[in-house]
């Protein structure tokens, strides 16, 4: 009984933990883009007023009941994942379902929040949406396949496929895998700029293009859960590329150096950045990011 | 009578039954031929697999039976064939031929059933040509651009039948028997050059039948083109039979020197999913996209089974089972939409979700489970895939599976929104749910696949007898690799699908609560034509759901691999061997005297070579 | 009555010649009497064929009281019993066919189509039966002479010039024939089959060789070997429908016969099989490549059959105990289905003037039974089960495949493939395709509905239970190897 | 409950509070003054910092800014996107166009008050308003936000027919389809 | 010496008139020709075969009186009555070549047998 209450109250602690500090990181993003282009910007609280704010909307307008599902899909995924991901090297809290999936089903799972989205933004009848949706899968094969090689990579190379083992591991020789195994560090990154959709890759929600692409029809509380879950599961990325590249957090202040550190990759390689077109995007992800992922795996293997 | 002969008579005569009843009283066809297929699936499982029956037919030995094997694929046929029958009973409802299709239809089914109880390979390739041509004629059934569609289908599958009886007379001139357990105690015995070229030979015979890669060409048209009820079958069923044929070569035929073999099929079937996949991405027909799918899909299917490793052919019969019912479901769903809405071109529909509710449901069920998403069935067996290949040492391998089913999220989302989704047409506003019987057989679907995801260990029980049976030998030791709700890999990494579906299930259920219930007074449903367009104002009648060139960038990006079909280097293989028959006709010039010639010159010839060489 | 087999010569002979006699008297015993003659033949077959097996010998019957070597003798061995057999049944369910067909043509074109068929009956089954070389020709002359009358039976069409192309390869093949007889004779002084066949170790190696050339070219014009058949597609396609079948089921065969009875029994060089195979491979890839290319029906059907007879020759000359049994085989399986082609396909362009595929467009509709029927034996022909084509088609490849003969295999399967392709363009047309052209459609009468359906019931009956007439092309089989049984049994009749 | 700032529990506060402080704007650029916007929202003058940030749809947006003169023409559209904005939702008018129709005053078929059609919160005048401008009115916004004083939408609601029987004397033939908005 | 030259002027004349038979077939495009030298080589081959049954200083086979129980060197009697067989058959097969001839002659009009080409290939 205690270890479930345990088991739920630090669930529960998880998932505040990856909103607040997904919202903060939102926060900082804007705040880092407007410093660079010499803007005084929005406080670094700013996500946190307007999720409030879009939760407090009063109508709320769907156009049937998937979109009504939509976000609901969204967050499903991204709390899932966060379940699956270790956030603490050590202590119970913050454990979770960390040892009943591994790196394959995480990927799998980082997808399902999209698909469902995607089941939304199309029940909406927007184009822009559709439209929106097929840059985003047609992206995601682009980012995926570069992301999965430094993961197979770092698979064979330690032999294990679960993200505890992969922690044991680092703690174990003490070297981050980021060193161990540079080039899939680089594939990675690399992917990792397209997972987080931020510029040049944020074709999905281009506002000028498809006028904010799949969330063009949601407003209010669907906005809002989608800003959730879209904090939530940038910090599911985030901690899942410090557990298995930079060695884990073993306690909440690394965690969030780590991350952060980690996070201003895609913010800053985006502020300097103009969008590319779809196939730009796909075809960036299938030259460089893909040959360090066969010299990753290459590596690993040999 | 030995219920194997009893089963087969009953198709079969069953089969010419339907055909006659049809001309003489059509009103009992349907009831017939379903009570028919009820009743064969009753005496198929009450048969059992111990049952064997043997005879000699013009001095070859023969033996039928099943094995746990063949057993598990007869599980797929019957089921499938009996829950296709219903769906065709209201699906073919007032098309003509019924009596061509029904007889074809059983034919198909039946020959199915004699291919996995044939012990020998001579009854297994007799039924096989029954199954070719029945389905054959099924294909043809629509009846339009035959000459292509249906010759294309029936020459690849006489390529294959043929190469697999070359296989066949080989083996046996060296072995002296066809039957299966004496092919296989004695293949390794003769030399190396030919078991190689057997297992080929017999693997391109398999590969037509499961649309493997150079050999796939026959199958997009071929699956869209026939009857969806069909069709169901067809890409559930029939096409496992291939699969069923390369599990036979590749554990009992394929030495395990010769992992190059292993290797170069896994490849193949890895080059056949991802473009299989790309092509299924650009098409704008659901049925052709269902088709291209299903050729993805084997492709996992025979890389699980070319993976050699425990794990790998157990996703691979998983895949395979689950294929069988995910697709089906796809297929009898497309049928649906067909059968109410008259297209399945997806740029003329949209927005049936509210007028096909059940149907959209079976088909985001099935489109769940092809995508390999958590919680549901095909997650499992790509987990199970992903895991055997990564632990076996397959890194590029590995990442073509990702490739293609990464990409195939993307026809996932396309025939669930070309058909479903985007806006709801005034012109569709009379289209009605589909009748019970045809809903009823997809939902029964929809429910093994929301099942398998959870308790897979129903399907993976069954699977592991079958590996037995098969023969497959691991070189890892035979300990369990799964619980009922858990997945173990080599590495002793696992994935506990309850707590994934508790999870999946809790959250989503917390949250949709959540937005529920917030301020549920508020809510509003507005119609589809109610979009934010720059302030546009659209008209009932106007359809802005974006529906042609859906995938445009990605084809793009991906066009130099599309530029040129391997169909189009076919053509020109036919186009030329046309030219040169032509030429080859011009010898029958029509001069009688020229044929004189002909014969005193060939006599001639043989004189003077027969002093030379026949030692005259 | 005494049954023997020269019954199977004289009655439809002299029924022949009686039948413009009849017709003076009564029009209507000209179509019976034909029908009776072959029934009666059929009957003897079966009690002969019986006889013959259950013995385990084979019947020699002695003419005119002249002992072998002497005399002419008539051997009715399990091989040229059978294939006598097959042909009066074959016969008669083509009689039966005609018995109709007939009657829209006056009747003193009945007469005569009659005469000319019971004559290249008795010439077929002459040629099979015989035991004695220069009666082979002879028959093989009055097999050919009424054949060239029946092919240029209709005055309407192109039949002439096919009959002359015919007459004059004809006449080539009894040349050498003929030529190689008398050179025969010159060498060993005796025309009868069993004593060359005795004699011939004798012969002088090179005239041997010659006369074996001599021979092959010459039956290699009736058995349409590839270089040889030019005449061939002409004549089945200008030949009324059940001479057509009668080609392809009995004249040809009987060519057939004559080769490897020549091959096998009179001389047995082993050196020669190889030839008889590239040859048979040869015609078989020609002539299928061919026919796929065809746009008239009995055309393709003309090719095809060349095509069989080129797989027939591939088996002949495998020359194991196996491929043999799988010639004969094929060689009964062929007449069977291609006699139900040429018959059910006469129907299908029987008002046609061009006798074009494309006239079939959508014909299924208008004429279901014999398209059906059709369909039936485009799917028996080109090998595909449950029907009888496949097991003779298996037989050849597993022969071919213990001899190691992996290339004429590729071919082999490589042809079918290219068989089915053209048989199923027609099938498609019958069934898929609308039906704009305006020929009038006739519909078979009843007796031939009869007769294509018997002869359909046999490829699936033989398809599904093939060991029904196996044990017959076994002994058959063994029958045509062995050589020394064969030189005995006639020889020694009389002796005691 | 907009209008009593006593009736105003701490829930109201809150969401006031996160509502002024969190403008999604859908800058409806219909005339001269959208030319301005640029300028409030770069380096300058960041409208950012107050939290005011643009929305790509209106059913995202809270802020629906008309930037000058309004066709009749754009006037149905800026209707159709007003309705299909969300609750609670706030117009600014923008320029001197559509408080009288500055100058197109005497032209026939632009708007002369806005006010008329769609309930406005703010008016920002000047032709055009310089970027200080629109910030103050952004701030005026705010202070009517939290004071619970913008109830545009809800007047809009209740005075349906005579926003409605204005927009059809404009907009001859009524085209807008009446959606359940 | 004598019938040395008969023997060779035998085969000779034999093989000569097969030839010119042949030739003929083969070359000349007159159906009638054609007829004509098919019959040429036929009585050639007819001629032959009377040669080979040839014994020197052979009589006629013919059991008299005269010759029986006497050593008397007979020619061969088969060839003989295989010859007249085959002059037989010969003679049928140029009839029915002639009737040909003439019906194709009618439905042509003409009688060059490269003209006559309506089926072919």
């Amino acid at each position: 009984m205690n270890t479930i209450l345990i088991q739920i109250l630090g669930a529960l602690a998880t998932i505040l933990l990856a909103f607040i500090v997904g919202m903060f990181y939102g926060g900082a993003h804007r705040k880092v883009i407007a410093r660079i282009q010499n803007r005084v910007g929005p406080p670094i609280y700013q996500n946190f007023i307007d999720v409030l704010k879009l939760y407090s909307k009063e109508t709320s307008i769907n156009h049937g009941v998937m979109q009504h599902m939509g976000p609901v899909f969204a967050i499903t995924a991204s709390i899932t994942s966060l379940m699956f991901v270790p956030i603490l090297t050590d202590g119970n809290w913050f454990s979770n379902l960390n040892f009943s999936g591994d790196l394959v089903f995480l990927v799998y799972m980082m997808v399902f929040g999209s698909l469902g989205m995607a089941l939304g933004a199309g029940q909406t009848g927007n184009p822009n949406s559709a439209i929106g949706v097929t840059r985003g899968l047609s992206q995601m094969v682009g980012y995926e396949i570069p992301f999965v090689m430094a993961m197979v990579a770092l698979m064979t190379q330690f032999h294990t496929t679960s993200i505890t083992g992969m922690i044991a591991v680092q703690q174990q020789s003490g070297t981050w895998l980021m060193f161990s195994n540079p080039f899939a560090f680089m594939a990675a990154i690399m992917a990792m700029l397209g997972m987080f959709s931020y510029a040049p890759f944020d074709i999905v929600t281009a506002p000028a293009e498809v006028s904010s692409g799949p969330i063009s029809e949601f407003g209010g509380k669907y906005l809002g859960m989608m800003m959730t879950s879209g904090s939530i599961f940038a910090f599911v990325k985030l901690a899942l590329f410090v557990d298995i590249f930079m060695g884990g957090a073993s306690n909440l202040v690394v965690l969030v150096i780590k991350t952060f550190a980690l996070y201003m990759i895609p913010v800053l390689y985006g502020v300097i950045s103009p969008r590319y077109r779809t196939e730009q995007a796909i075809t960036y992800f299938w030259k460089w990011p893909l040959f360090f992922g066969f010299i990753a795996i290459l590596y690993a293997a040999f | 009578m030995n219920s194997l002969i009893l089963l087969l008579i009953l198709m079969f005569g069953g089969a010419l039954f339907a055909f006659i009843l049809n001309k003489f009283v059509p009103a009992l066809r349907d009831i017939f031929v379903v009570l028919l297929m009820l009743g064969v699936s009753y005496l198929f499982f009450s048969t059992g697999i111990s049952n064997r029956l043997n005879f000699d037919v013009l001095g070859i030995h023969m033996q039928w039976g099943f094995t746990s094997a063949s057993y598990l694929f007869g599980i797929i046929v019957v089921v499938l064939g009996s829950l296709a029958l219903i769906y065709s009973t209201a699906y073919m409802k007032g098309k003509d031929r019924l009596g061509y299709f029904y007889m074809n239809f059983l034919f198909s089914i039946g020959a199915m059933l004699g291919i996995l109880m044939s012990r020998d390979l001579i009854s297994l390739f007799f039924f096989w040509e029954i199954m070719t041509w029945s389905s054959y004629f099924i294909v043809i059934y629509s009846g339009n651009d035959v000459d292509r569609r249906g010759l294309k289908y029936m020459i690849f599958s006489a390529i294959g039948a043929y190469s697999m009886l070359m296989a066949i007379v080989i083996v046996n001139s060296f072995i002296g028997s066809f039957l299966l357990e004496d092919v296989f105690a004695s293949i390794f015995a003769i030399g190396s050059g030919y078991q190689i070229a057997i297992a080929i030979l017999l693997m391109i015979g398999f590969g037509v039948k499961s649309a493997m890669m150079p050999l796939h060409v026959w199958a997009p048209r071929a699956y869209s083109e026939s009857p969806m009820s069909y069709t169901a079958v067809f890409s559930g069923a029939l096409s496992k039979m291939g699969v069923f044929g390369f599990a036979l070569v590749l554990f009992n035929l394929v030495s395990t020197q010769n992992w190059l073999i292993n290797e170069v099929v896994a490849w193949l079937a890895a080059i056949t999913s991802v473009l299989a996949t790309f092509y299924a991405v650009i098409q704008s027909d659901a049925k052709k996209l269902l088709a291209y799918s299903s050729i993805a899909q084997i492709g996992y299917i025979i890389i699980g089974l070319a993976s050699n490793t425990y794990l790998g052919v157990m996703a691979g019969l998983f895949l395979a089972v689950l294929h069988a019912v995910f697709k089906s479901t796809l297929f009898m769903a497309v049928g649906a939409v067909e059968r109410q809405v008259g297209t399945t071109d997806m740029t003329k529909i949209s927005g049936l979700i509210r007028r096909m509710p059940w149907t959209f449901v079976a088909t985001l069920i099935s489109i769940i489970a092809l995508a390999g998403l958590p919680p549901l069935g095909g997650f499992v067996g790509k987990w199970m895939l992903y895991e055997a290949l990564i632990t076996s040492g397959h890194y590029y391998l590995v990442i073509m599976v990702f490739l293609s089913s990464t990409a195939a999220f993307l026809y996932s989302y396309r025939i669930l929104f070309g058909m479903f989704l985007g806006q709801e047409e005034p012109e569709f506003a009379h289209v009605k749910e589909a009748p019970l019987s045809m809903l009823i057989p997809m939902l029964i679907l929809s429910g093994i696949s929301v099942l398998s995801g959870s308790h897979p260990g129903f399907i993976l029980e069954p699977i592991q007898s079958a590996m037995a049976s098969f023969g497959f030998q691991s070189n890892l030791p035979h300990e369990s690799w799964w619980e009922l709700t858990v997945l173990f890999n080599t590495w002793g990494d696992k994935v506990a699908l309850v707590n994934v579906l508790t999870s999946i299930v809790g959250v989503f259920l917390i949250a949709l609560a959540f937005i529920t219930i917030k301020g549920y007074k508020n809510q509003r449903y507005v119609t589809t034509k109610d979009i934010s367009s720059s302030g546009e104002i659209i008209q009932p009648e106007d359809n802005m759901t974006f529906q042609i060139d859906f995938y445009k960038p990605f084809e793009r990006a991906i066009w130099p691999l599309l530029k040129r079909k391997i169909d189009d280097y076919y053509t020109d293989f036919g186009k030329g061997l046309e030219a040169l028959f032509d030429f080859v006709r011009r010898f029958y010039n029509g001069n009688g005297q020229f044929y004189a010639i002909y014969v005193m010159a060939f006599l001639a010839l043989l004189l003077i070579a027969g002093t030379k060489y026949f030692g005259f | 009555m005494v049954i023997s087999p020269v019954q199977y010569i004289a009655i439809p002979l002299i029924a022949a010649f009686l039948i413009p006699l009849f017709g003076k008297l009564n029009k209507e015993l000209v179509r019976i009497i034909p029908g009776l003659v072959l029934l009666y033949l059929s009957y003897i077959s079966v009690v002969l064929m019986n006889q013959v097996i259950s013995q385990n010998t084979m019947i020699v019957e002695i003419i005119a009281g002249w002992r072998p070597p002497w005399g002419i003798n008539l051997v009715f061995s399990p091989f040229s019993g059978f294939l006598a057999s097959l042909f009066s049944m074959l016969g008669f369910i083509i009689w039966m066919y005609t018995y109709n067909f007939k009657r829209e043509v006056e009747d003193a074109q009945t007469e005569k189509f009659y005469v000319l068929m019971m004559m290249l009956i008795t010439g077929t089954i002459g040629i099979v039966l015989t035991g004695d070389i220069f009666n082979m020709f002879v028959f093989l002359e009055i097999t050919a002479i009424s054949a060239y009358s029946l092919t240029a039976f209709y005055r309407e069409r192109d039949g002439a010039e096919a009959a002359f192309k015919y007459l004059l390869v004809g006449s080539f093949a009894s040349f050498f024939i003929l030529l190689a007889i008398v050179l025969l004779y010159s060498q060993v002084g005796t025309l009868n089959m069993a004593d060359i066949a005795q004699k011939m170790p004798d012969v002088n190696p090179y005239m041997k060789g010659v006369i074996l050339m001599l021979f092959f070219v010459g039956f290699g014009i009736e058995a349409e070997m590839f270089p040889l058949n030019g005449w061939a597609p002409d004549v089945y396609t200008q030949a009324p429908g059940p001479i057509g079948a009668i080609f392809a089921g009995m004249v040809v065969k009987a060519g057939i016969y004559g080769l490897v009875r020549v091959i096998f029994t009179l001389f047995d060089v082993h050196e020669i099989f190889p030839l008889l195979m590239i040859m048979g491979v040869i015609t078989m890839a020609v002539s299928e490549v061919i026919a796929l290319r065809q746009g008239k029906l009995k055309r393709m059907l003309a090719y095809s059959s060349i095509g069989q007879m080129g797989l027939v020759l591939v088996a002949f000359g495998i020359g194991t105990h196996e491929a043999v049994f799988a010639a004969i085989f094929l060689m009964f399986n062929h007449a069977v289905i291609k006699s139900l082609l040429f018959l059910s396909g006469t129907y299908l362009v029987y008002h046609s003037k061009e006798k074009n595929i494309s006239d079939l467009d959508g014909i299924g509709k208008s004429l279901p039974f014999t398209s059906f029927l059709f369909a039936l034996g485009s799917l028996a022909i080109v090998g595909l089960p449950p029907f009888a084509g496949f097991w003779s088609k298996l037989y050849i490849l597993m022969a071919a495949a213990d001899v190691r003969l992996i290339a004429v295999i590729a071919i082999i399967l490589a042809v079918s493939v290219v068989e089915i392709v053209y048989y199923f363009r027609v099938l498609h047309r019958i069934y898929f395709r609308e039906r704009i052209s305006t020929i009038e459609i006739k519909i078979p009468s009843f007796n031939a509905k009869i007769s294509m359906l018997i002869l359909a019931i046999v490829i699936i009956v033989i398809g599904v239970y093939p060991d029904l007439i196996s044990g017959l092309i076994e002994r058959a089989a063994t029958d045509l190897l062995d050589k020394q049984h064969y030189i005995q049994s006639v020889l020694s009749v009389g002796l005691h | 409950m907009y209008n009593d700032k006593n009736a105003q529990t701490i829930v109201d506060y809150i969401q006031n509070f996160t509502r002024k402080n969190s403008l999604f704007m859908l800058a409806y650029g219909t005339g001269c003054g959208a030319i301005e916007l640029p300028a409030t929202l770069t380096s300058r003058y960041d409208a950012e910092r107050l939290g005011v940030r643009g929305a790509a749809t209106p059913r995202q947006a809270d802020l629906l800014l008309i930037t000058g003169y309004l066709s009749t023409k754009t006037l149905k559209r800026v209707i159709r996107v007003y309705e299909q904005m969300q609750d609670p939702k706030y117009v600014i008018g923008f320029g001197s166009c559509t408080i009288n129709g500055g100058m197109y005053w005497d032209s026939y078929n632009t708007i002369k008050l806005l006010d008329k059609y769609i309930p406005v919160d703010v008016y920002i005048n000047g032709c055009m308003p310089r970027p200080e401008s629109v910030i103050s009115g952004f701030q005026e916004l705010k202070r009517l936000i939290a004071a619970g004083k913008a109830d545009g939408a809800k007047k809009y609601k209740e005075n349906l027919e005579w926003y409605r029987e204005n927009q059809k004397k404009v907009l001859k033939n009524w085209p807008l389809v009446e959606y359940n908005w | 010496m004598m019938n040395e030259f008969l023997m060779i002027s035998f085969y000779g004349t034999a093989i000569a008139l097969i030839l010119i038979g042949l030739y003929a077939t083969l070359a000349k495009k007159n159906l009638l020709k054609i007829v004509i030298g098919l019959s040429i080589a036929d009585s050639g081959l007819n001629l032959l075969f009377m040669a080979i049954g040839y014994v020197k200083d052979g009589t006629a086979p013919i059991f008299s009186a005269e010759v029986v129980g006497k050593n008397v060197v007979m020619v061969d009697p088969v060839p003989q009555a295989l010859v007249l067989t085959a002059i037989v058959i010969g003679f049928a097969v140029t009839a029915v070549a002639l009737s040909l001839v003439m019906r194709l002659y009618r439905h042509h009009n003409t009688a060059a047998i490269d003209e006559i080409k309506n089926l072919k290939w």
